[in-house]
């Protein structure tokens, strides 16, 4: 998961406007955030983009989402896997404009277990990828967003 | 023949219906149906379902009528208001009634007042209903 | 349109012959009796959902509806009130420039007595609610006056009602004044008074559509209604007061809404506390 | 040290550290308009975040736009004590970044 070359440019185009350097360099040691994946407009490209290829279905994942959102703005999302050897998991909504939310990076030692919250614009399908071992494998659920009628 | 069958069914369904042989029923309801120029009878009577603001508009489209209907219904606007039960879009009907004034569409400006008027005329009937009966509504 | 109107109609036909029951809880200032009221509708929510514990109620829809409660309590987690709280406490504790502070104008220095407010003023011969007094304390300081719908004021308030959970709300209509008791019973008629385009009352949604969809809107029961203020609403992703709730559902049903602090939400806010008394504080609150 | 903008309860449990953060961020999405100009308000937010505990990383993300105003995240990690300090580092698009600490209670 090498940087690419857009978000080094974009790196050091603003770590250059701040401090230089001292910005620079943790986000070097960081995993790279991968400006295909998160830029990718529909969810195939996004998800082959961060994890080079696709997931095949696993009940050894487990996806706690609502039925229908009580507001798509903070939808309330936990990804979770019994499976051993996970090094990451990631978070797509096929319906947003780009459907990569959130890629985890799961050290040894940290549980396969992971909250979050999340933006919907719309009723969609929300999946979560889990990457174990070199695998993919996923979880996938329906979460409708409505529109209130209590605006006020 | 007909109408005896008609009053049967309205006994045989009140009391839901009961205070549906109103004038104002009879009107709402037609209004309702039908929208506005149309008749209907009721006690015998023919009767047509324009609010009253609506005829109010029918003048000719010209600036001295328009100012003068806009003018009715900012006041009628201002007595709701005092009584707090102004309606929500109320207050940006009468600004675009007057935008048509300013831009010679006097026959837009006339329909915005008689509906700005209306809304006024609907809310101050609420807050007099509110005053009556508002103890209708608390539960058991 | 029509079958709205019917429909209203046989409301109000069935609340006629509910009438003669319901008259002992008082429409008039000969007859109110707020104590009544009170148990008139805890029994309500009682019986409209057996399942749900009355001390639930300061958690508004989430007494009664289990999906969006599961929803809530994740937000709960780590609710998204928690800076504003900090800040709130930041800001309460900011001496003003003549070196006093909000704690020198209020008993126990301003700790733990959320639950008493709003409150009759016999001096004043009105109801006086917390972010009033909070304005009130900055200027007899000499500084501005906060604006009342969010932002600094609501994070006061929401400093003060955090410091004040758990206590249990005790709002007192003292017999003395028979204005107390008008000013209540004026709150009351508010709140049962339908208004607006859409010809609703506070109670058409809050009593009678508590847990009924309006689109995809779970309307919150009335008991402990004023109980989580101020609260963060994912809706306004911000932190706003009780007024400007009130201000909110005042355009919902397509009524030019009346001002923060106006007289009449004073007295509703009096009325729909004062229906909360036994059950606790528990501002801040979050809400969808 | 500048007020950071992470609120971190960590929790020492078991042989287990719970960690619930959250980080007060508008989250930009860079797809709003402004609704005086009718102009995209341009994206930001946080794009990385890594929890290093005794100097070993025990969380890591990448995040889009589609995650909520003030992030939110909770997840557990094996060892940790209370008093431990646990290490928080933040990048934004606009390639802002802060290291920011708190102690596990």
């Amino acid at each position: 998961m090498s940087m690419n070359r857009r978000s080094v440019v974009k790196a050091i185009a603003a770590g250059g406007a701040l401090v230089g350097a001292s910005v620079l360099m943790p986000r070097i040691a960081m995993a790279a955030w991968t400006t295909k994946a998160f830029e990718a407009e529909d969810q195939a490209t996004a998800m082959n983009e961060l994890l080079g290829g696709a997931a095949e279905e696993s009940a050894e994942v487990t996806l706690k989402a609502p039925d229908i959102a009580e507001n798509g703005a903070v939808v309330p999302v936990t990804v979770s896997s019994s499976m051993a050897g996970v090094e990451s998991m990631s978070i797509f909504v096929e319906n947003n404009p780009n459907p990569l939310v959130a890629e985890f990076l799961i050290p040894a030692g940290t549980d396969a277990d992971v909250s979050t919250r999340l933006r919907m614009g719309k009723t969609s399908k929300v999946t979560a990828v889990v990457k174990a071992n070199g695998k993919l494998y996923s979880a996938s659920k329906e979460v409708k967003v409505t529109i209130g009628g209590c605006g006020g | 023949m007909k109408k005896g069958l008609i009053i049967a069914a309205a006994l045989a369904m009140a009391p839901t219906l009961a205070t549906a042989t109103s004038f104002q029923e009879a009107f709402e309801s037609n209004r309702a149906m039908h929208g506005n120029d149309h008749v209907f009878e009721w006690k015998g009577g023919k009767y047509h379902t324009n609010h009253e603001e609506e005829m109010e508009a029918r003048v000719k489209a010209t600036k001295a009528n328009a100012a003068d209907l806009l003018a009715k219904a900012k006041a009628k606007n201002a007595e709701v208001a005092k009584l707090g039960f102004e309606w929500k879009l109320t207050g940006d009907i009468l600004k675009d009634a007057q935008k048509a004034i300013d831009e010679a569409d006097y026959q837009k400006a006339l329909n915005l007042a008689a509906q700005a008027k209306y809304h006024a005329r609907i809310g101050i009937q609420q807050y007099h209903y509110a005053q009556k009966n508002w103890h209708l509504s608390v539960p058991e | 349109m029509k079958i709205i109107k019917t429909l209203a109609l046989g409301l109000t036909v069935a609340a006629v012959t509910q009438m003669t029951h319901a008259a002992d809880t008082g429409f008039d200032m000969q007859t109110v009796d707020p104590e009544a009221d009170r148990i008139a509708l805890q029994k309500y929510f009682k019986s409209r959902f057996p399942e749900s514990d009355i001390a639930d109620y300061v958690n508004g829809i989430y007494a009664v509806d289990a999906g969006s409660r599961e929803q809530w309590e994740e937000l709960e987690e780590f609710p998204p009130y928690e800076f504003d709280v900090e800040k709130g406490e930041e800001l309460f504790n900011t001496a003003f420039a003549n070196g006093k502070g909000y704690a020198d104008c209020f008993e126990n220095g301003g700790v733990g007595i959320r639950q008493n407010f709003p409150y009759w003023s016999k001096e004043e011969g009105t109801v006086k609610t917390l972010e009033q007094e909070i304005n009130e304390c900055r200027v007899s300081n000499g500084e501005e006056p906060l604006k009342w719908g969010k932002g600094a004021i609501a994070q006061i308030s929401a400093y003060m009602a955090w410091t004040s959970r758990d206590k249990v709300f005790d709002i007192k209509i003292p017999a003395d004044d028979e204005r107390a008791k008008a000013a209540y019973l004026e709150g009351k008629k508010f709140f049962y008074a339908k208004r607006g385009q859409l010809n609703l009352s506070c109670a058409n949604c809050h009593v009678q559509g508590t847990n009924i969809a309006i689109r995809a809107d779970l309307p919150s029961p009335q008991l402990g209604h004023v109980t989580h203020f101020p609260v963060f609403r994912s809706k306004w992703g911000s932190l706003g007061t009780l007024h400007r709730r009130y201000s909110g559902c005042h355009k919902d049903s397509r009524s030019k809404p009346l001002k923060p602090q106006a007289e009449e939400f004073r007295n509703l806010e009096y009325f729909q506390s004062y229906m909360s008394n036994g059950l606790v504080a528990n501002g801040p609150g979050s809400r969808k | 040290m500048a007020k950071g903008i992470l609120k971190v309860k960590a929790k020492a449990s078991g042989d287990k550290t719970k960690v619930k953060l959250m980080a007060k961020h508008i989250m930009e999405s860079g797809q709003r308009k402004d609704k005086k100009t009718g102009e995209l308000i341009p994206a930001k937010f946080l794009q990385e975040l890594k929890v290093m505990h005794g100097g070993k990383e025990v969380f890591a993300a990448n995040l889009g736009t589609a995650i909520s105003k003030n992030p939110y995240f909770a997840f557990n990690f094996a060892g940790g004590a209370k008093g431990d300090e646990l290490t928080m580092t933040w990048v934004e698009n606009s390639g802002a970044t802060s290291t920011e600490t708190a102690k596990v209670k």
